[in-house]
């Protein structure tokens, strides 16, 4: 028992550090990144190629003042922001970083980390209404309606990956997907799921950038519409915490990613897996949101809605039938 | 129905295309100019603000206060003062305030001038603490500094 | 896509799209009566960069409104110095070189570039995208930097004067602009075209989105781009000639659809039009003065007088009442942007705010020229 | 047989005694520059009709005087003609006690023509009936010439100053206005 203590104390700090490091240092990526793509520096005068500007904007954050406009609900307003940090933080713990690197092995993760993604969605809306600016409350609206039309393809993708598994636990399923690339669930070869396997990592991967508010599915904060959607009215730590929840989703959604079809920490060649692999893959990914945030235009709310119902719904099931029929028939 | 499939695979072939094409951007390098540590190069032609031209012995403005720049300029951001020469012929400047914060580098004071007095100067970047240093800018201290400084 | 809307008196709110707007690019406030995200009603509101350029034009001299002219539409200055140009010398019967009127239509087409670009990259900002706006400006740095080796300013020209043109154009000038059009024809169908035109959610975004019939543009007053935009075969360089545009010949892009995708398809056709009158023009620059002789005191007889010029946005009239004296005795500005934005509080009912902001941005719109 | 002419045509019924005089309508303007000759106010009002102008000097090919209440049926002709409403503006002849109101009618597309239509108001209370049932485009425009001339367009739908703010008393583009 009394390592335990130890352990528990040790994955609390460890989670903390990597999910402050990741938060900031994700703003700090995005701008170099989009900076480069649009063929200028991004940060550079901060320390070294701009390496303390997140420390200088977090010191900038946290000495403003955090202004509460006025017949607003104040409990709400502040409770708000840390509503949408709390969930990310809180889904690191069932992630499995490598074979013995996880905090908790909880037997059903893969719902845990689901039901903490719609509290996020709940930040949201409590920010947008609470704020009472027509803007927010528009914003709010419309980012519930896009998490609930892209949580529904997401589930039912991450059912076929299960169904393949056979076990809800992410241990179980990156324990799976060992020894190699032609063993994970993006290219499984054997029984015939080559077909449907990709489908669904696409689908999955749509939908992680759609649950997350990226763009182009960015109706909820969209800049040059809604000023800044549901964070309008905050300032100083309360938008801090609304954009360290946003990344931190990003980094869920990406370990989410990695783990379901990448094969988690094993290594490309089956050689020698470890905690390095999953940090290179949920780095690529987070590379690909930055990537397509600086390349697309935004969707409307009535074509981002219809993209769901239309195309990812329908597809998601014919592909949730096959792998079922695949699995009866092998 | 087609009209679906072609969406799908028209929007993803474009899809794809505008990934490669930013690709291809993040690895060119970079297009900006990193002003504080590369400095522009200005036109000929730019134009600064307005400042006095002094015939080369002397250093003294080629000004006669005929006049001209005040009555032609459209906002009227020139003040001029002169006195009488001690050689008795013609007149002599002694002060030029030129109005900066309003002055629209329109050159119609410059296209007036019919004694090669007054010309654009090609500095771009003016800063001041202080307000009143673009309001009564004194051309006559520029151009003695531009004299001490040429020796 | 407009939902009939009934008007639940009890769910309806008043949205300012406040002067201060990431989207209105200027001080225009537009007050919406929204149910829920469509709107109801939308009335643009002016005023907000109002200076009063026609009270000036009757103080100063006749001379001392051309840099006024460069102030309201800072895009395409040039077009605004040619028109006023252009009345003046029409009131007062003054002859411009053969040199000089090539060199304003060189210039006037880089500045109609120059403003077709930042249009564009607006335009994306607008929609989302921040990438493209950075790909705009480099190329339109490139037309800011040869336009400022000519004319010595960068934004606000006072270039044009009564016969003439201030300073006469050097060879630098003219190799320069020729790499720039061989740069932009390069670059238009991959970071242009490939980027943007044929992306699915741009395509998505704008198509059958604001739609404006031609009868609308007639009733309203538009003209340039948004007219062309609805089938209008109307350009002021070939309906109505002046300067030296008969000798060039380019053709003028028109869509009929009519929607947010047509006027933004005409915009870009333009650029390549503006292009081939640039190469054109070059070649056929003849040797001459650049100024012709103009009386030191301007005094047009009495009479009334209009010029209509092409601007980037349309349609720019100047209706010169002069009574012999030597200052203009009225000048009123037939602004472009003014007669477009007057359609949209007709076009934007029944709309959602994202495409109402979408339709907005394919207006093109300047604010300082409307509030004059 | 040019728009122009087709256009007379129908204007016709409207300008029956006038005659189609070709000579510019400049001479008959008043010389306001030389004020010393005092001439009586009302007089000298240019006359009622239909001119031919030449385009290349003053930009518009027809030039067309009409009295106050004939600026709608002008207004219905020009839009069955297929014109469309360029600019409304204001002219304040302080010495003649008139403010004018000039209407700019051009084509879209096809052949060239410009008209422009004035009619004379008395200065202290221009009234002149609203075109902007026959042209949405004149909504605006005559909101801003009331906003800088004070001139009523009776039957405009809200006739409230478009530029200037609100709560201004004052008529900027008139000549005896002091900011």
């Amino acid at each position: 028992m009394e390592t335990s203590v130890w352990r528990a104390l040790l994955y609390l700090v460890g989670i903390m550090v990597f999910a402050g490091l990741n938060a900031a240092y994700l703003g700090w990526c995005e701008r170099k990144g989009a900076g480069r793509i649009q063929r200028r520096i991004g940060p550079c005068e901060v320390g070294y190629a701009g390496l303390l500007q997140p420390i200088a904007d977090g010191v900038k954050l946290l000495s403003k003042q955090l202004l509460v406009p006025r017949g607003v609900d104040h409990i709400l307003f502040r409770t708000a922001p840390v509503l949408a940090m709390i969930p990310a933080m809180t889904s690191m713990v069932a992630i499995p970083f490598s074979a013995n690197i996880q905090a908790r092995a909880i037997e059903l993760s893969v719902l845990l980390l689901f039901a903490l993604a719609s509290i996020g969605m709940m930040a949201v809306l409590l920010g947008g209404w609470a704020s009472g600016n027509k803007y927010a409350i528009i914003s709010s609206a419309r980012a519930v309606s896009q998490n609930l039309a892209y949580e529904i393809p997401m589930l039912v993708t991450v059912i076929t990956v299960v169904l393949l598994t056979g076990s809800l636990e992410l241990r179980e399923i990156a324990l799976k997907q060992q020894g190699g690339f032609w063993h994970w669930n993006v290219f499984r070869l054997e029984n015939g799921h080559f077909l449907t396997m990709w489908i669904s990592f696409i689908i999955f991967f749509i939908c992680s950038v759609a649950e997350t508010n990226r763009a182009p599915f960015d109706m909820a904060e969209a800049e040059s519409e809604l000023v800044a959607g549901y964070m309008t009215e905050y300032s100083s730590m309360g938008f801090g915490l609304f954009m360290m929840g946003e990344y931190l989703n990003i980094v869920v959604g990406a370990c989410l990613t990695t783990t379901l079809f990448l094969g988690g920490w094993d290594c490309p060649l089956g050689l020698t897996p470890g905690v390095w692999w999953f940090l290179i893959k949920i780095y690529i990914l987070i590379f690909t949101f930055i990537w397509i945030r600086w390349t697309y235009p935004r969707t409307q709310i009535y074509k981002l809605l219809n993209l769901s119902w239309k195309f990812l719904i329908p597809f998601s099931f014919a592909n949730l039938l096959i792998t079922a029929a695949l699995i009866k028939v092998f | 129905m087609n009209q679906y499939w072609t969406d799908i695979i028209y929007g993803g072939k474009s899809l794809l295309t505008g990934l490669a094409i930013t690709a291809r951007e993040f690895f060119s390098p970079v297009v900006t100019e990193q002003y504080p540590y590369e400095v522009p190069t200005m036109t000929p032609l730019f134009r600064g603000h307005t400042e006095l031209i002094g015939n080369e012995e002397t250093g003294l403005p080629n000004c006669v206060v005929c006049g001209a720049c005040p009555r032609a300029c459209p906002s009227n951001c020139i003040t001029l003062e002169g006195k009488k020469a001690e050689s008795g012929k013609g007149r002599v400047l002694t002060r030029y305030i030129l109005d900066f914060s309003k002055c629209s580098l329109c050159g119609l004071c410059v296209e007036s001038c019919k004694f090669n007095a007054l010309r654009f100067s090609r500095d771009y970047n003016l800063v001041s603490f202080d307000k009143d240093d673009f309001i009564y800018m004194d051309l006559m201290k520029r151009l003695e500094e531009q004299n001490r400084c040429k020796k | 896509m407009s939902v009939p809307l009934h008007l639940r008196s009890d769910e309806v709110f008043v949205l300012n799209l406040g002067p201060q707007h990431p989207a209105t690019h200027g001080v225009l406030r537009v007050k919406l009566t929204m149910d829920g995200e469509y709107i109801v009603k939308a009335e643009p509101v002016l005023g907000y960069i109002h200076r009063m350029h026609e009270k000036m034009a009757e103080d100063g001299i006749f001379a001392q409104f051309m840099p006024n002219t460069a102030r309201m539409d800072y895009l395409h200055a040039l077009a605004f110095n040619h028109g006023w140009a252009l009345v003046v010398e029409k009131a007062a019967g003054i002859e411009v070189p053969e040199r000089a009127e090539y060199i304003r239509v060189i210039t006037v087409e880089l500045n109609r570039i120059a403003s077709h670009l930042l249009w564009w990259a607006a335009f994306l900002l607008d929609l989302g995208g921040f990438t493209p706006l950075l790909y705009a400006f480099d190329d339109r740095e490139k037309i800011i930097d040869l336009l400022e080796r000519v004319t010595g300013s960068r934004l606000t020209y006072c270039y044009m004067r009564f016969g003439g043109v201030l300073n006469d154009i050097d060879d630098e000038f003219i190799t320069g602009t020729r790499d720039f059009i061989k740069r932009l024809r390069s670059r238009l169908p991959r970071q242009y075209h490939d980027l943007v035109t044929h992306n699915i959610i741009l395509i998505k975004r704008i198509k059958d989105i604001g739609f404006v019939s031609a009868e609308q543009c007639r009733r309203y007053g538009a003209t340039g781009p948004v007219a062309r935009g609805s089938g209008i075969n109307y350009d002021v360089r070939k309906n109505e000639p002046y300067s030296v545009y008969p000798e060039f010949d380019f053709d003028i892009p028109v869509f009929p659809e009519g929607d947010s995708m047509a006027r933004y398809m005409v915009r870009m056709h333009e650029i390549e039009q503006s292009m081939r009158i640039i190469e054109q023009a070059l070649d056929k620059l003849p040797a001459g003065p650049v100024m012709g002789k103009a009386p030191r005191q301007l005094k047009p007889d009495a009479g009334y007088y209009y010029s209509a010029v092409e601007t980037a946005r349309g349609l720019l009239g100047h209706r010169l009442v002069c009574d012999g004296d030597k200052n203009p005795y009225k000048l009123k500005l037939r602004s472009p942007t003014f007669s477009n934005l007057s359609l949209f509080g007709e076009v934007a009912e029944g709309m959602l705010l994202a495409d109402a902001l979408a339709f907005m941005g394919s207006l093109d719109l300047v604010i300082p020229e409307i509030d004059r | 047989m040019t728009i122009c002419e087709k256009l007379q045509q129908a204007l016709q019924p409207l300008f029956p005694l006038c005659d189609v005089s070709s000579e510019p309508l400049v001479k008959d303007e008043p010389q306001v520059a030389d004020s010393e000759k005092e001439e009586s106010q009302t007089a000298d009002t240019p006359t009622v009709g239909v001119l031919w102008t030449d385009a290349g000097r003053y930009g518009h090919h027809l030039d067309i005087v009409c009295l106050p209440d004939q600026v709608v049926p002008v207004a219905g002709i020009m839009d069955r003609e297929g014109f469309f409403l360029e600019a409304i503006t204001g002219v304040d002849w302080l010495k003649r006690q008139q403010l004018e109101v000039v209407y700019d009618y051009n084509r879209l597309g096809g052949e060239h023509c410009r008209v422009m239509v004035r009619t004379f108001l008395p200065r202290n209370n221009p009234v002149v009936p609203t075109v902007s049932s026959v042209f949405p485009a004149a909504d605006w425009h005559e909101r801003e010439t009331y906003d800088f001339y004070g001139i009523q367009f009776q039957g405009h739908p809200n006739l409230i100053r478009i530029l200037l703010p609100e709560d201004a008393d004052f008529h900027p583009l008139l000549k005896d206005y002091t900011p």
